[in-house]
């Protein structure tokens, strides 16, 4: 019981109350970058959770299983982006062949996300935790649905917007940002909740 | 093909070797620089501002988190607790009696602006000075639940936090004296 | 009390020639025949310039099966065909009969006798429809769509009740109460007629509440004809579209276009086109005059005329006092959907129901005022669409989102703009939105067939 | 192109930070003040100049096919380097940046100048690129964090310009970063035209 | 003699941007006099120097910065936050951060976005979460109801702080602080000006219903929301309020009433306000008795203020003729 509720807890803080993007600033990038529309939102974060995923199972048993035993540890920036980019590659080309229709939803997202920051730095937050392996991808999948709910959001707002007349000095990425900077003082209302919640099922 | 492989395996190679010099040269200063900075707060928190050497000795596990370091004018006491934004380390300095000397700060995560006043509100001159008290004798407790000190404004989680912090730290010293006599032993 | 379910909205009724009996209006002295009096094809010449016309006498032919014939409500001389601006507010063809006299056909029957249908056991479906259909007589309550085509139902589709529209939701108009008032007889024998030509045994007059003396009249004259039921409805505007009319008798909501009433089995008419209908059918006579009511607070006489076709508006406005010296807008039609005309030149024709006058302080539009998103209008819309994206969307000729969002479906009553405390011209760009996407649709379907 | 020219166009024209809108991450999450952002940017910069020369060096050895690996794999060990550097002689200013010293990797800026630059163009352009660049990312990153600093705590570089009691604690949250540069974009864009 | 021409409708139902925000103030009028009642001169100092201020603000940025003509102060939606905000504070908060807040509101929160309308959040709130996260102190220690002065105020904690209280030491009976029920129906507890009465609130929220300037969809799902999680709290662990605590107490009635209500950024649909309502109130419950923040409503309300754009574009009218499923 007391895992189901702590995976739960780790669950809700990646989402809100240490939101990638909104609180932990990672991922900025295809946050601005890929949410002008809804749609495309979606496939994006899709495609980060399926990336994100993927990456840090990777990246964890490269940590485990050949950098540690060969005391390479001070690789680890240098083989985990090698092996996000190579994986990204991967992805992309098994994807064409075996599912063209969600290659086609998320295939033109997959070259963004090697240089996503959130990718790496999730496989580098995951071993600087100690997390154990499963509850290292819950952890991947919990912030990866953390990045698609900020990125839907915004996205909805952003369509919003685009049907106002806002003033012409802060039209585009300006607007964008502070946007997502009001976005995140909204999100800021879920600090300590974690804590709050893990005091309340007595962890 | 092979020109490819060659030449990214090339580049690997000269990268990796060109990193493992300089993990070579940067290994002992990177353990240097833990270790003084751990001795300079040790200084800090035993002697103050005043000058002088300090003779520390090996340190001694009280727990997962506490490590007590004995010295010849002082004990030190190095302990962790979960502040608001996480895990906070304090050290904290103790003379033979267990009055505090001193604190320090070695880790926070604790809100900029709020928390992290936690570095300078309880030394001497702070609203919440606890320098010169004894646990034994005095409440360290905060105000609203009873205590003698002053919360930050609008941090009593990190007050608490770090108050319970001395209290570890006191009762780690406390512990450690009364199973081994004056001079803690190592275990 | 029954009504429609989604929306609508309550504008103060202002009918203040409610209680003035319908008059004849004088005879001008040019009347003017547009050709494009209906929805469809326009119609086709069958005079020329020189020929001697009476009341009666076609003067056009319908020019296709969605169209309608144009009879001469006035004897005389056809003096030309030329173009001249409609109540619509374009410039079209219409033909100019110089009046002389008032002679009628010999086989209109002007008696004031009433025929019932016991009297014509000839008169089957078939016969009904081609007697509309001869008679040039199209939709009366303002859409003027022609009525043989609405009593023809499409394959597969059958009707099983009529529904009469006498709702007269309009602010302002009174033409159909009053013409319900005096004619209470003629209509229901229309209604069996209409009734008769789909085949169907169910008959209701829908009629709002604020005409208590209609309701009580129509309900004990109703009496004597078995299958027709008055049906008293809350006052809300737009009861009178034909859809939230269906719902409000009937329960049944026609779906989105391209589906029409038939295809929930009702077929709608207004009062009018049920007393044109019998005076067609039983007397013979064609489509060539109809009530209209003239008002406005400014006006010294608000009144119901029983007025020729192709009369000058500014004549029956001379029967009613003349046009107020505080004139700003003159409105063919109610306030809620009625099109601003330019000047009284223009000639009353088969949709006029009404011709209001507003002075100036009624025809000043406040500043428009950004979108607050109050969502009133969401409220307000009767067809369940969120006027102010539709309006939003429009303007930004964002067509995929307008169509995805159902513009297609608009009935445009303004109950939106109606409501919006902005007040946003929302109509105006949903109804550029809506013929866009209706155009976008049609094309589409076009290069569909193309391809097969 | 004159060195100069390729200096100065990192620093306004093609701006990385308030024209490009590139490396998005360290410009929100470190500039929480003045000194702060600046080390960001020198660090960047640091990474930028090594892996420019480097690269614009090497770039007719390397085949085409295995161009991006290789730029990842000389980018990677610059980064690597630095973070044990760092480390080692300023252990402060690596403890405050944490996460966003490894994660110079994937900022799109190295890459794009080592796809865009400096493999087009010969060591000493490429250096100057990296230095402009690097500049220009320092210098927004400096005003973005003295900015923040400012309005956060009332000081900048540490010196007090007003009591710390009536800064915007906000300023120096992770709503503040976004807030200031978007609000410094829009003065950015106003003076442009 | 030229007439006007323009396209249907030509009449309208006389409603206008004024008359609704106007509508908002004087539903306000009861909750504003309890403020004064309870907190004397400082409610009024503070509630004039915020409207003022976000009054003048608008009008600067409208003029001088975005070089409009229109004037758009008049419209009322500049007086409304600034009322809105002020209702939102203390008391005894100073001058200069009641000013800062007014132009965070007005100028960040509403004029960014080019005015009346095209805000994606609740300006007034943007304006009170900037304060309470940059000015914790001063935003946090509320003077007791009955302390008529500005500045220098007795403070204590509010309900608000007793419930939490209870909460973080696991002890209902903390909760034994609390006034009675119907005190905190009424009005006199500590807090913000607008945390006073809740009846008075309520008043103000059934004139709203009846002028038909808002329905009852949103304030409706957020009490029962916050009242049904309260309660089956309470029954749970005895150290959360129960629920008539939680109703009466903090920014809840204001905020489901009058800021979760504000047109521009909730849903537009019936079934939207409802989602929207429902969500507000569980966000709030859960950040009152899970979260850092004492009150959980203006957050809740922020939040689910960037959910109504997804809300509008996936919640729509049920539409004439839809088939019924
Ligand atoms: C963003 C944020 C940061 C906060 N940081 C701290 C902090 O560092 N330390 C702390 O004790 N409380 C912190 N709090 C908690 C609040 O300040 C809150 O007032 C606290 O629960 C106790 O209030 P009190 O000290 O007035 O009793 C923070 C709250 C938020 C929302
Ligand atoms: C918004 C709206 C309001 C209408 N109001 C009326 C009305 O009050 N009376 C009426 O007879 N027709 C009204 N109509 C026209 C009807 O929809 C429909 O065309 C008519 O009842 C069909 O009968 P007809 O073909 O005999 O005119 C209205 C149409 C719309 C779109
Ligand atoms: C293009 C078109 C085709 C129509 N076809 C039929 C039809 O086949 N049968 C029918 O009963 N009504 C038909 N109608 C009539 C409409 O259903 C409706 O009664 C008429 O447009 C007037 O309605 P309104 O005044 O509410 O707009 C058609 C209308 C249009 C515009
Ligand atoms: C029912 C209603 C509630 C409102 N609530 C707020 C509010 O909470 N905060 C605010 O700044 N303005 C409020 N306004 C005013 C106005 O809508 C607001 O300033 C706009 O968001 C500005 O674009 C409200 C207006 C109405 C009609
Ligand atoms: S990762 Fe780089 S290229 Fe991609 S969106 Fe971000 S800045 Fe642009
Ligand atoms: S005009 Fe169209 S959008 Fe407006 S209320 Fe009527 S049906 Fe709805
Ligand atoms: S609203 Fe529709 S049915 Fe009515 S006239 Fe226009 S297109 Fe025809
Ligand atoms: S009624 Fe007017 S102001 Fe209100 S939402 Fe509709 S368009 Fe906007
Ligand atoms: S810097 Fe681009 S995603 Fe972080």
């Amino acid at each position: 019981m007391d895992t189901i509720l702590t995976y739960f807890i780790v669950f809700i803080t990646a989402i809100f109350v240490n939101n990638v993007v909104l609180s932990q600033i990672l991922g900025i990038c295809p946050f601005l970058g890929v949410s002008k529309k809804i749609d495309t939102a979606l496939g994006m974060s899709g495609a980060v959770a399926f990336v994100l995923v993927l990456a840090t199972l990777v990246t964890y048993l490269i940590q485990y299983y050949v950098l540690v035993p060969c005391g390479l540890e001070y690789l680890q920036t240098i083989a985990f982006i090698l092996v996000i980019a190579a994986l990204v590659q991967m992805v992309e080309i098994i994807l064409k062949k075996v599912s063209p229709a969600l290659y086609q939803a998320l295939g033109v997202f997959l070259p963004l996300i090697t240089t996503n920051c959130a990718v790496l730095g999730v496989a580098i937050l995951v071993i600087q935790n100690d997390f154990s392996l499963v509850a290292g991808l819950w952890y991947a999948l919990s912030t990866a649905l953390g990045f698609g709910l900020a990125l839907t959001i915004f996205a909805g707002i952003r369509e919003q917007l685009a049907m106002v007349a806002l003033p012409k000095g802060v039209q585009g990425m300006s607007i964008a940002l502070i946007v997502a900077g009001l976005l995140a003082m909204a999100f800021m209302g879920f600090s300590g909740v974690d804590g709050g919640l893990k005091a309340a099922f007595g962890l | 093909m092979t020109n490819m492989a060659l030449v990214l395996t090339l580049i690997s190679v000269i990268a990796g070797g060109a990193l493992a010099a300089v993990n070579e040269i940067t290994k002992e200063p990177i353990k240097e620089i833990n270790q003084r900075n751990l001795n300079d707060g040790i200084k800090r928190v035993i002697l103050g501002s005043a000058e002088g050497e300090l003779a520390v000795q090996e340190p001694w596990q009280a727990d997962e988190t506490t490590f007590i370091y004995a010295t010849d004018k002082g004990t030190a006491v190095q302990t962790s607790v979960n502040g608001f934004g996480g895990e906070m380390q304090v050290l904290v300095g103790f003379d033979e009696e267990g009055t505090i000397k001193g604190y320090t700060i070695l880790k926070t995560a604790e809100t900029p602006g709020l928390g992290v006043k936690a570095d300078t509100w309880f030394q001497e001159g702070g609203k919440g000075c606890i320098i010169g008290k004894n646990p034994s004798s005095a409440n360290l407790t905060v105000s609203k639940d009873g205590g003698e000190v002053d919360a930050i404004t609008a941090s009593t989680i990190t007050s608490r936090a770090f108050l319970r912090a001395v209290q570890q730290a006191y009762d780690a010293f406390k512990g450690c004296d009364a199973n081994s006599g004056a001079s803690p032993q190592q275990h | 009390m029954k009504t429609f379910s989604i929306g609508g909205v309550h504008p103060a009724e202002n009918k203040l020639s409610a209680g003035s009996p319908i008059r004849e209006a004088a005879l001008p002295k040019q009347a003017i025949f547009s050709l494009f009096q209906h929805i469809g094809a326009p119609a086709k010449p069958v005079v020329q310039k020189g020929d001697k016309v009476k009341v009666g006498t076609m003067l056009a032919e319908a020019g296709g099966f969605v169209s309608a014939p144009v009879y001469s409500s006035v004897s005389g001389t056809v003096s030309k065909i030329d173009a001249v601006i409609d109540a619509s507010g374009t410039r079209r063809s219409a033909i100019f009969v110089d009046v002389e006299g008032d002679e009628w056909e010999e086989t209109i029957d002007r008696s004031a006798t009433l025929v019932t249908l016991d009297q014509r056991p000839d008169l089957d479906a078939k016969a009904i429809v081609e007697k509309i259909k001869t008679a040039g007589i199209v939709g009366m309550g303002g859409a003027t769509f022609p009525c043989h085509v609405k009593l023809t139902p499409p394959p597969g589709c059958k009707a099983d009740c009529v529904i009469i529209n006498a709702v007269e939701c309009e602010p302002y108009l009174t033409a159909d109460h009053r013409l319900m008032l005096e004619h209470a007889d003629e209509i229901l024998v229309g209604v069996e007629l209409i009734m008769k030509a789909v085949a169907c045994t169910k008959g209701y007059i829908g009629i709002e509440n604020n005409k208590p003396d209609a309701i009580a009249l129509m309900r004990e004259k109703a009496a004597a004809h078995p299958g027709i039921e008055v049906v008293p409805l809350k006052v809300k505007y737009p009861q009178g579209g034909e859809k939230q009319l269906i719902e409000a008798v009937t329960g049944r909501e026609v779906p989105a276009p391209p589906a029409i009433p038939i295809n929930v089995g009702a077929v709608v008419q207004n009062v009018g086109t049920a007393f044109a209908i019998y005076q067609a059918v039983m007397k013979n006579k064609p489509l060539i005059d109809r009530v209209i009511t003239v008002t406005g607070h400014s006006v010294t006489n608000p009144s119901n005329l029983l007025a020729r076709i192709g009369t000058p508006m500014s004549l029956l406005m001379d029967e009613c006092g003349g046009l107020p010296e505080d004139t700003a807008k003159i409105i063919g039609g109610g306030p809620m959907m009625g099109k601003a005309l330019v000047n009284l030149d223009v000639p009353m024709c088969k949709g006029s129901s009404g011709l209001l006058i507003m002075n100036d302080s009624e025809a000043h539009r406040p500043n428009v005022q950004p979108c607050i998103r109050c969502a009133k209008c969401v409220s307000a819309c009767p067809m369940g669409l969120e006027p102010f994206l539709l309006a939003t969307a429009s303007a930004a000729h964002n067509w995929e989102l307008v169509e995805d969002n159902m513009i297609t479906s608009c009935i445009e009553c303004g109950s939106c703009q109606f409501t919006c405390p902005s007040h946003r011209p929302m109509l105006d760009n949903i109804r550029l939105g809506k013929t866009t996407v209706m155009g976008i649709i049609r094309a589409r379907a076009a290069a569909a067939q193309n391809n097969k | 192109m004159s060195n100069i020219k390729v200096l100065l166009n990192g620093i306004v024209k093609e701006n990385p930070t308030f024209v490009l809108l590139l490396g998005m991450c360290p410009t929100l999450g470190t500039t929480s003040s003045a000194i702060n952002g600046m080390s960001m940017g020198l660090a960047t910069m640091a990474v930028l100049i090594c892996s420019n020369v480097v690269i614009s060096a090497i770039k007719n050895l390397i085949p085409d096919a295995v161009r991006i690996p290789s730029f990842i794999v000389v980018i990677a060990s610059f980064v690597t380097a630095l973070q044990m550097l760092m480390q080692a002689f300023v252990p402060d200013i690596y403890a405050t940046l944490g996460l966003f010293i490894p994660l110079i990797v994937v900022n799109c800026i190295i890459l794009g100048r080592a796809e865009a630059f400096a493999s087009k163009n010969g060591v000493v352009a490429s250096a100057f690129d990296g230095i402009g660049m690097g500049l220009g990312f320092t210098i927004a990153l400096t005003i973005l964090g003295a900015v923040r600093e400012l309005l956060g705590s009332g000081r900048v570089f540490n010196f007090e310009v007003y009591p710390e009691d009536y800064g915007m604690l906000m300023f120096v949250l992770a709503p503040g970063a976004f807030i200031v540069l978007g609000y410094l974009l829009a003065i950015f864009n106003k003076v442009k035209e | 003699m030229k007439h006007v021409i323009s396209l249907s409708p030509h009449v309208h139902s006389g409603d206008s941007v004024q008359k609704n925000m106007y509508g908002v103030c004087i539903a306000l009028v009861p909750a504003l006099i309890a403020s004064v009642w309870c907190f004397g001169l400082g409610a009024a100092v503070v509630l004039a120097t915020s409207v003022a201020a976000c009054v003048l603000c608008e009008w600067a940025i409208t003029k001088f910065i975005l070089r409009r003509e229109v004037v758009t102060i008049l419209d009322g939606s500049a007086v409304l936050t600034g009322l809105l905000l002020g209702f939102n504070l203390p008391s005894n908060l100073p001058l200069w951060i009641i000013i800062i807040g007014a132009v965070v509101a007005i100028g960040v929160g509403k004029m960014t976005f080019g005015g009346l309308g095209c805000n994606p959040f609740n300006p007034a709130l943007v304006g009170r979460v900037f304060l309470l996260i940059s000015f914790p102190v001063q935003m946090t220690t509320w003077p007791v109801a009955g302390s008529m002065g500005y500045l220098d105020c007795e403070t204590a904690a509010t309900p608000l702080a007793v419930m939490k209280y209870a909460i973080k030491s696991s002890d209902p009976g903390v909760l034994r602080q609390l006034p009675d029920s119907i005190d905190m129906l009424i009005g006199m507890t500590g807090g913000s000006l607008g945390e006073v009465s809740a009846i008075c609130l309520l008043i103000g929220c059934a004139f709203m219903i009846w002028r038909k300037i808002i329905t009852w969809h949103t304030p409706v799902s957020i009490l029962v929301t916050v009242a049904v999680l309260a309660e089956v709290m309470h029954l749970v662990n005895p150290a959360y309020a129960s629920a008539e605590y939680v109703l009466c107490s903090g920014g809840l009635m204001l905020g489901a009433c009058f800021m979760a209500t504000d047109y521009v950024t909730s849903p537009m649909t019936h079934k939207g306000q409802v989602i929207y309502g429902v969500a507000i109130g569980v966000l709030t419950v859960v950040i009152r008795f899970f979260g850092a923040y004492p009150e959980g409503m203006s957050f809740a309300i922020l939040i689910m203020n960037a959910f109504t754009p997804l809300i509008n574009t996936y919640v729509k009218p049920k539409r004439f003729g839809e088939v019924k499923k």
